[in-house]
């Protein structure tokens, strides 16, 4: 099956984009990393709207960008299904005609219709852009993009002009129609459940080197470095300046890792918010800030001794804590992260995209 | 009391025959350079500033320079003269080059910073849609920026009427065959015949008011 | 203690923004709803860089705006400090001037450089707002707003540009800083996030109408209707077309309400994701359309027969179903929360502001 | 051969001259127009079209209105004769109005679109630090659009070493007294003098390009 090879370098003043990516034809491969990262320009290079210094583009067997062979496909040659993140639509068009527009010539009627009735549009069809909620934008350019018959499907921020409570459906619904096309589609945002709910991989993307590649639970659980966690929202990162026997310490106290210390120490730990547990015994000295319901849990602000937040996730059936209590948190050594500092400029090992 | 249209008829008709004709002439290289000029084409910086240039450069030099090069015994001129027997100078092409030259940045510029603006990714996707240049711009451009469009239009073609410097220069001022409607007022003035200037002027400023009461409603100005 | 109070009608266009709310000065205010729903104009009005076409709004004993009595207090007299989406920072000034921007005259550097201090902006206090990153920008614009003694604090998106992994440390310092000067404090925000770790009041704002307003806990758990309950996430909410003998039914299958439906029946039902199970007895029937896991517990995608998306959390030591499953789900009536149509124009009973 | 400053040198010290003071006026009047304009004063609809008025409205009839206002005999001129006995039209001060009346919207339009820009929030933001309006233009405003300000003065200035039509009609073109660097070039066309016309022309040719590369360095062009 053709997959989505690339491996480019791009530059612009000072910032430079090098990145090795393979994107299989089956389900969706999902781009993190904080604003100025490069995934937009990720995407913009794969579509054929910015030019990389070096590098080579390939879907399947044909090449699209090789600077070697001085081959650069236009965009319009390429086929990419690009949305944009506030959608684009044409608006001076109709809806049914935003999703003509990429129609090869020669089509009918008929297929607009099609990916107009599967994407829920039908009753908007001859309304113009302007008088469309968010969500219904991006289901007219999803089917617009969809509709011109792309080779493969990149998406800038596609949920994020959807109201909360409609992204859940139209996730699915996204998720659906994908599934059905099977095109090599990567997925840009910056919101992790969009990543956890639909990305079967996800590439973590720091000042424009692709750090992290791998299965969504797999990074999510194993951050490589401290940066990459912090992009995915491991908010408990505490630093590590000193390790004996096994303890690694820092004005925060100290927490016995899973093995000794003796070649060497990572520079931070990350601690996972299920695992640890309120105590009398030893452990954590820390402080209640705040405990917030969740439903099925309770999350508990807790602030360390060097004021550092921790957020720890207990199950209801526990008693929570008073507000301001000191009380100890015992945290089990499966639940500590070590995170090492960012190894810059190491590239991922070719085995990651096989 | 003479009739209004007795105070110089001609030049009336001159300056709304100028007029017609830069605006088809702005139409086509307003919309071709607003849309070259957002593009990354070779030599954009150059083309922009010779667009750009009589926005500040005065006219009355632009036109002397002009006048060099179009005269008769200008490295333009002489051939045209000697091969074609056709002389630009102090004729109607010229009023419509000073015209067309004083005016092009104000039709211009506003589309070109539309289509840098508003317009950039639409253009961008539709080519990731599969359609060229320029089926892009009869499909997308023209109709996301007719306003502009409009809006640089009525700007130039103001700029056409109230053009005094260039025509001075190229056009020679001559009574009957290039005598302006705003030159006419001048040359009023100049006779003291005031109350013909007056009638002019009047003339040529509910002309003027129209276009920019046009602007303003165009939301441009 | 003086709270900050308003009444107000607003117009422009079409849009119309009518809101009464009263702002204690304890804990923080948190305003949610969709974009345009007028969160933002509220804040403006308040700080008086709108102006409400009739009403009132006090603070204390002190009237702001009386349309009534022919009071406008222009912005500078009021002293609100608000606090900008895009922070809104001097870019000509550093940081430190910034910060000593607001001060009234005659103060000293003291106050300034304790802010700096307080908010952990020493080292950047010579820099330039635009050397700074989102989170920087984010603690300099609330010192600058801090520092101005301002008597009632508002927030537009104060964490939209902060990246995410930074967001839990920010808003614990936030919590902090605010909790020790005691103001009355409005925190406009699209992240539920924001509102659970953050606020003890929100306040639901939908097209210009305050339509819940309450503790937090409490408007998250019972929202008032089916609008006020998709502002606040809650993507499980099913259409009932019809009940009897307290089932109520829809395209999607037939669930048991607490209580009889002889009086009328509600025009959707939300279901909590925390409480349902999978089970081979009776139940609705459900297709697993994606798992993942999220640490302590599993979330479960699921189809139901009109294709609709349902959310269920599952505890991580059951059994995860296999994908493409044809199931069934049991959902106990206690997470069942009836949500009747819209009740537009409804007042909210004073009892809640007080 | 005649050397450079024999060609005209009153004229080029005029409209330095010109030049010098309308840059004066443009900065008090550009600011505080720029300023008033963006905010919701009363009026402001009108003021602003009088301000951008000579965009389209033709130099030339503007000039006629004023010298039929401003003459011996006009509304405004003949108090001025008869109770000052200062003639405003075909002396300097006409000049300045010409080139001011002419520059203005080239100066404000830049200044008042970056203060409704990128300055909204910043002034929104001083009002709620306790400053008022006068504070914020000068630790705000003026700070944060000066590189705008600097661009329209440019711009201002360079319409006024290039104004023809008003300048024709206000200052007389009168050898010695009301001739500007352009009404020189056109003089000496007029004699037949090309050489004295050529020299004037890269005169005020390096004068304008200056400007214009001024602009593009300030990127406003």
């Amino acid at each position: 099956m053709p997959c989505l090879d690339a491996d480019l370098e791009f530059r612009r003043a000072a910032f430079r984009l090098a990145a090795r990516i393979r994107v299989p034809e089956t389900g969706i491969t999902a781009l993190v990393g904080p604003s100025g990262c490069g995934k937009t320009t990720l995407l913009r290079l794969l579509a054929g709207l910015e030019r990389p210094m070096s590098g080579c583009i390939r879907h399947g067997e044909r090449v699209w960008f090789d600077q070697g062979q001085r081959i650069d496909l236009p965009p319009r040659h390429r086929r990419a299904g690009l949305m944009f993140q506030d959608y684009a639509l044409f608006p001076h068009l109709s809806v049914a005609r935003n999703v003509a527009y990429g129609q090869p010539h020669g089509d009918g009627e008929g297929e607009v219709r099609v990916w107009l009735d599967r994407l829920q549009l039908q009753t908007f069809a001859e309304r113009r852009p302007h008088a469309l909620s968010g969500g219904q934008k991006q289901r007219v350019a999803l089917a617009r993009a969809l509709a011109s018959r792309p080779e493969v499907l990149l998406l800038d921020e596609p949920f994020s002009a959807v109201d909360l409570g409609l992204r859940q459906s139209l996730r699915l619904l996204f998720q659906e129609v994908v599934a059905e096309r099977a095109l090599p589609t990567v997925l840009v945002t910056h919101d992790l459940d969009d990543v956890r709910h639909l990305a079967d991989r996800v590439g973590v993307l720091i000042a424009g080197e692709l750090r992290q590649f791998g299965p969504t639970s797999e990074v999510f659980s194993h951050p490589l470095d401290v940066e990459v966690a912090q992009v995915l929202g491991w908010d408990n990162r505490l630093p590590v300046s000193g390790c004996e026997g096994g303890w690694a310490r820092g004005d925060w106290g100290r927490l016995r890792l899973n093995g000794s210390c003796s070649s060497g120490f990572p520079e931070h730990i990350a601690i996972r918010p299920h695992g640890p547990s309120l105590t009398d015994g030893t452990g954590l000295s820390v402080e209640i800030a705040r405990v917030t319901d969740m439903g099925g849990y309770r999350v508990l602000l807790c602030r360390l001794p060097d004021r550092t937040a921790l957020r720890i996730h207990l199950p209801s059936d526990q008693h929570p804590p008073a507000l301001g209590v000191q009380t100890r948190l015992r945290v089990p050594d499966d639940c500590i992260v070590p995170l090492p500092a960012p190894a810059l400029g190491a590239a991922i090992p070719a085995s990651a995209f096989t | 009391m003479t009739p209004w249209l007795d105070c110089s008829p001609a030049a009336l008709l001159l300056s709304l025959e100028v007029a017609g004709v830069v605006l088809v002439l702005f139409l086509v290289a307003g919309i071709a350079l607003g849309y070259a000029l957002s593009q990354p084409i070779p030599f954009r910086n150059l083309l922009d500033a010779l667009v750009s240039l009589p926005l500040v450069f005065p006219p009355i030099a632009i036109g002397f320079f002009l006048l060099m090069l179009f005269g008769r015994h200008g490295v333009i001129g002489d051939p045209l003269h000697q091969y074609l027997d056709w002389d630009l100078v102090f004729s109607f092409p010229a009023l419509v080059m000073a015209a067309f030259i004083a005016g092009l940045p104000l039709v211009v510029k506003p589309i070109q910073s539309a289509i840098e603006g508003s317009a950039r990714e639409l253009i961008e996707v539709s080519y990731t849609l599969g359609k060229g240049r320029l089926e892009t711009l009869f499909l997308v451009v023209i109709p996301v920026v007719r306003r502009h469009i409009a809006a640089g239009l009525t700007l130039g073609v103001g700029r056409s009427f109230g053009e005094v410097g260039m025509t001075l220069m190229l056009g020679g001022n001559i009574l009957g065959s290039t005598e302006t409607l705003s030159l006419a007022i001048y040359n009023q003035v100049l006779d003291g015949n005031f109350a013909c200037a007056t009638r002019l002027s009047i003339l040529l400023g509910a002309l003027s008011l129209g276009l920019f009461l046009l602007l303003r409603r165009l939301g441009r100005l």
